[in-house]
């Protein structure tokens, strides 16, 4: 065991496998306390709330504060109903993974609401760049399960014809970008598609997400860079689910008080959020929406939240974090809050919930079983092998013309 | 015909451009109001406002991702990168987003985007305004690569570059942007306006971007060459009094295999020639195809004439650019192999 | 002697050159107290101490430039990239600085680095974790490329890699991490517990890195190949029942001539393999240079076996990964060409 | 001419050729009023710093504040000789490359302050990476003029072995990186040598100037997240002399309020200081140096001053700016200032600075006739030719040695 001292800082997480978790350190603005600017603020004016918290839901579940978007309850039903459906399909498609039926599965468990609360507060016409954990915008927006889960198990019914690893996702109709393995990769594209939107005369916003880790990437300064220059209409979004992989936030963050306050670097209005609170996730990007639309710029959100799963089916989290964590975590659940929410405003019960998650089990069910129609990974059928070459080029050139008959297909 | 050097062919190439499609947009460090370090974007901001010839930031990853996203919602851009030793910090954006979106979205997304850069040596620039890094680009699925070597071509290739639907990195030898040179550094300075390639007409045409040129026909010995190296291969091809038949060959992927196969099939010899470092270039890839597509009428090894394997040299430029005598050197020895 | 896989043999190359040199450091993204996503630096954190092996922030440019500075200021860091699918945000600090250091400054800093990462595909891992982009870096003056292709070699290969004072990029082929892959997915899983080379000293050696190795001698075709091919390479030499001369090339640049000569000139016939995209890839280097080499021995055309020139499939992979049956076509094809 | 409104901001500098530039808008903090914080300050609390000013020389031309870091006359005194001498160096460089007797140079006119008073407030045994524009770093810590021009001339003395373009220096005994071509990429260098300074248990201080165009590099945002992450010994400058090449630093900057600011977005103690003021450059580099030296991590400054002249010599500013840019700047020349200051201390006079000119003019075209006694760029000798051959690895490989046969040599 080394024992000497490191002779330069290098960050650790406070908890390690073993360590009993407490996060009574966080100093966790109260509910309510954020105040809400006007849409047109001077982005360098919204230092307060890159540093503090914009929070809506109180410790009973209340709604409070300037920034309560006072959605009508179904509304809010919809936002829960779209949360449980994302939080059923990961499940399953986890087992589905453990049993081969896939290559690759990725969860958003415990930032359902970040996707779901977001993606509900654009509108559907809205243009999302998200990265590999924002599901939940697909299920808000209505996209076919079972289009989807043909995707991940890549078979004849995959619209991307089996070239993509599960969970990366491409639905042009809807509205949603390509999605990219590459970190970061899509945060300054997303910039130059909301300029594009606004070159061709359009109102539509742009917004993209990427995680606490991949601010690090030089895309992420290329991004806020170009944002901030052009002063485009676009939403930028950081999940901070407190890892990247076995990597704590600490490692990106460095000296930064918050992940936030880097926008405010370049002059963007910059929030941080309650990313386990539907209504402050919503609300704050119905402001950062309306901002947009309206022409007053670029807007940066850090949405602090907890990665309460594996990053991905190739990753065993009990190697560098408190199996207890997830548990400890001082925001909770962003589905319990929701939905006792809901029951504090007797719009909801536990019966209810119970049925809820009932019925979109079966739904999913139901589902895998029709996308199992269209194919399985290992027996088929897939797309056809010649698809291999296509869409390369808009026209095969005589290279692909003669490797595809190498191949003899 | 108007006489124009290949700046003037390349601004009237993108004024055309942007005049006929408003969604073609050009960007780059200053390639807006000053209309670039070459002068090649000169004027068309003023013509077609600032929306549409920028500058940008010094972020070169940034500007090929503004374009990626610009593209993919039905824009052309048409970016710029100073300077083509710059283009390292965006390859990533150009790897693996650029040229694969049509590919990992099946079609729903298409990145008809132009990259152009000032490209290749034999300006006094140094390590770092010197480089030839097609290569790295030749070997990028899904990408077009386009090198012209006149202001003729210049201007119809870029033209085609920028209404095909695919990217395209279009590289520009900045040592010929004034005038046609012949790879003796002590000679005196060309004109393009003496040469017919400086012809160009003034409306809208496109030279195609799969097709490569026989610039000298000859029966001894074929000479592959693109960019700067083709006037040098071609006073080489006099010089040397050996009836060599030089190709130029405007795009590198996909290159024109008929052109290339029928010529070597038909003198039995070829040099293939890059300004680039030796190992891994794309004379590599030029003479592996060709040795598996002619390898019966081949009679002598197929030499490659290229920079070295070191870095751009800033004094010894021209002990490290190909020139005329290596490239007569080189005719030589294949003639002499037997 | 032990049994290790490649990752325990990684291991303890890099377990070795910290004990034996308080100057090697590793870094990377989980590559600290995780031991990275494969586990390769497993340990050596809680061993060597925070500042020995540490975590790094996702920035693959910066790791780059950290190493860099942290090279040129006396130290030997070991740096790792997660997927080489990912190196590309950090190759223009390879291209531009890394490797041109010791050039530029006349001698007067040094760059001994090695840049470690999971390479090749053959795991599902779809375009985005399955990349092969040695091309890139073969044509890096000033750059060593190392890709071993089993544990005796990877730890011989890593530590005189981590001791030798030029830069060095060492793909690690992550398809064999756990056991030698005969390029027959449906077959069972091997193990490097039952093959020769899976027996590695526990102490301090190293593998040349300007070595090939024949790994099966012949007389018909001589078979170029590494990384992952190698061990499809000899199993498809089995099958066929040709007598072909299998090479493990180890070290691409600079990469061993004399090996390679010599074999092409014994046998006559060759076959260049990789599993990148064919256009502009390193088969090309090699095939440039054999034809002119051993013109005047060769049978038959130098074949290539490659990928083809697309992104990676995800469902598909074994339709890209050029396997057996693409390797025993080639040898049929070579040995039936005349 | 293009009538159409833009349809996003495209950023443009207040004037062009033929305006008549007044900087009355800029507002620019007097001399004196930024507060100086302990050398240990949490990084986090220095945003009135780095949206204010360090300005020590007030417009009498006297020190005042708690900047002002009460230096010596004799000290001062020899800056502002290294200061004379850069400018005097440059102008003769640039006649020489009019003359065709070098390829390439570029001056560093108006921004002296910004590298002479900076060395000199670090220890020379301090490790420098600059950038192409701080050539008074050499001065001031003495390095031979001759061999400074045999560079430029790459000719035989050149100790690059005409490797490099003229100004791109290196000189390892003076513990002064090789400058490289390609811009920003030895920001995050820098804090890799400084971390391994401290690795090998030095108090070495890194320091590394960017410019304001190249602050937009993701190498730039790399530099600022490593030395954040790892709390190392480092100075991270950015000259902010309002120009890349043609393009005005608000293309840069953005909606950021100062250049300053962009390190507040890391928790760096970040100083925007007066970049044309000897005592404030001087100043803040040594509370810098002393906060990296004794362990309480990095600093991050902005210089602001103005580039007076063209950007290299392949360049002519009289196409995107007025001429009369240079003048109307409101900070002033550095070398008058400080001049100014010293007389006014009663320690110079006019004649003695003529004299000084003239003496420096001297040596540097003294030096040039040695420099040429080396060899000619035209006429040699040169480095000898095998030589481009050679420092590619440490040792030729078969490629370089037949490669050098080729070339027969
Ligand atoms: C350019 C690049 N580098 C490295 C990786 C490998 N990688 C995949 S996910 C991941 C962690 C990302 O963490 P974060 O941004 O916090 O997102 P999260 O997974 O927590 O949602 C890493 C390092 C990658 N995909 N792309
Ligand atoms: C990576 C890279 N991109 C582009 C260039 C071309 N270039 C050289 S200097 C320059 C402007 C730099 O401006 P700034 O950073 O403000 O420094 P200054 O010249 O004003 O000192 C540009 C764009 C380069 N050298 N490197
Ligand atoms: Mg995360
Ligand atoms: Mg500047």
């Amino acid at each position: 065991m080394a024992t000497h001292e490191p002779r330069y800082r290098v960050p650790v997480p406070k908890y390690r496998p073993g360590d009993e978790p407490d996060f009574s350190h966080l100093k966790i603005p109260a509910a309510g306390q954020a105040k809400r600017p006007g849409v047109d603020v001077d982005g360098r004016d919204t230092i307060d709330l890159a540093l503090g918290m914009v929070r809506v839901l109180d410790h009973n579940h209340q709604a409070v504060g300037e920034w309560n978007p006072e959605i009508k309850p179904d509304v809010l039903r919809e936002g829960l109903r779209h949360m449980v459906l994302t939080r059923v399909y990961d499940e399953r498609m986890l087992k589905l993974q453990r049993q081969g039926k896939m290559s690759f599965y990725m969860k958003s468990t415990g930032e359902e609401a970040v996707a779901v609360a977001g993606a509900m507060a654009l509108k559907d016409s809205d243009m999302v760049f998200p990265s590999y954990r924002q599901q939940g915008i697909l299920f808000a927006r209505g996209r076919d399960i079972v289009d989807m889960m043909c995707h991940c198990i890549s078979n004849s019914g995959d619209n991307l014809k089996g070239r993509q690893l599960p969970v990366h996702y491409t639905w042009a109709e809807g509205n949603f970008f390509s999605i990219s393995g590459n970190l970061g990769t899509q945060f300054p594209q997303a910039v130059g598609w909301a300029m594009a939107a606004r070159y061709k005369g359009e109102d539509q916003v742009t917004a993209s997400w990427i995680g606490d880790g991949t601010t690090a990437e030089g895309d992420f300064h290329g991004a806020l860079t170009l944002a901030s220059t052009y002063h485009a209409a676009v939403i930028l979004n950081v999940v901070n689910n407190q890892f990247a992989i076995s990597t704590h936030q600490n490692m990106a963050i460095g000296d930064a008080p918050t992940f936030a306050m880097k926008g405010l670097g370049y002059g963007i209005a910059s929030l941080r959020v309650d990313g386990n609170d539907f209504l402050a996730v919503y609300a704050a990007m119905q402001w950062a929406a309306e901002r947009a639309r309206k022409g007053h710029g670029p807007t940066y959100i850090e949405y602090f939240s907890y990665r309460a799963d594996a990053h991905s089916t190739s990753d065993d989290p009990s190697g560098y974090r408190p199996k207890t964590e997830a548990k400890a975590w001082p925001l909770g659940d962003p589905i319990e809050r929701l939905k006792n929410h809901l029951i504090g405003l007797g719009e909801w019960d536990d019966e209810r919930h119970e049925t809820l998650e009932k019925e979109l089990n079966d739904l999913v069910v139901k589902s895998y079983k029709e996308a199992e129609s269209h194919g399985t990974l290992h027996d088929g059928p897939l797309s056809p092998i010649p698809s291999i070459f296509e869409d390369v080029f808009e026209e095969q050139d005589w290279r692909l013309i003669r490797q595809r008959q190498d191949l003899g297909v | 015909m108007p006489k124009m050097n290949m700046i003037q062919a390349l601004n009237s190439a993108l004024d055309i451009a942007m005049e006929k499609d408003p969604n073609v947009v050009s960007f780059g460090e200053d390639a807006g109001y000053f209309g670039g370090v070459f002068r090649v974007t000169a004027g068309l901001q003023k013509k077609y406002g600032l929306d549409r010839s920028f500058d940008t930031p010094i972020n070169e990853a940034a500007i090929a991702a503004m374009a990626i996203g610009m593209a993919a919602n039905g824009l052309r851009p048409v970016a710029e990168v100073q300077f083509s030793d710059y283009i390292f910090p965006a390859i990533d954006q150009i790897v693996s987003e650029m040229t694969r979106l049509r590919y990992r979205s099946a079609g729903q997304y298409t990145q008809p985007i132009v990259i152009r850069s000032p490209w290749g040596g034999g300006i006094r620039g140094g390590q770092t305004h010197s480089m030839s890094p097609e290569a790295f680009f030749t070997h990028i699925p899904g990408l077009r690569v386009v090198i012209p070597s006149n202001p003729y071509d210049a201007k119809g290739l870029l033209l085609a570059a920028i209404e095909n639907n695919d990217p395209v990195v279009f590289f520009e030898p900045k040592r010929m942007y004034n005038g046609p040179f012949d790879g003796k550094p002590d000679g005196a300075l060309q004109s393009w306006a003496n040469h017919p390639k400086g012809e160009v007409p003034e409306g809208h045409y496109t030279v195609p971007l799969d097709q490569a040129e026989v610039v000298r026909e000859g029966n001894d010995v074929t000479l592959l060459a693109y960019g700067t190296l083709v006037h040098v291969a071609l006073s080489a091809a006099e010089k040397s009094g050996i009836d060599a038949e030089v190709i130029d060959l405007k795009t590198l992927t996909p290159y024109d295999i008929e052109t290339i196969t029928k010529s070597v099939k038909k003198t039995g010899r070829c040099i293939v020639s890059q300004e680039a470092p030796r190992t891994s270039g794309f004379a590599a890839e030029l003479a592996a195809q060709i040795q598996e597509d002619c390898f019966y009428s081949l009679e002598a090894p197929i030499y490659r004439v290229t920079g070295w394997d070191t870095p751009y040299p800033h004094a010894h430029e021209w002990s490290y650019f190909p020139g005329q005598d290596r490239f007569i050197n080189a005719l030589k020895s294949v003639m002499e192999a037997a």
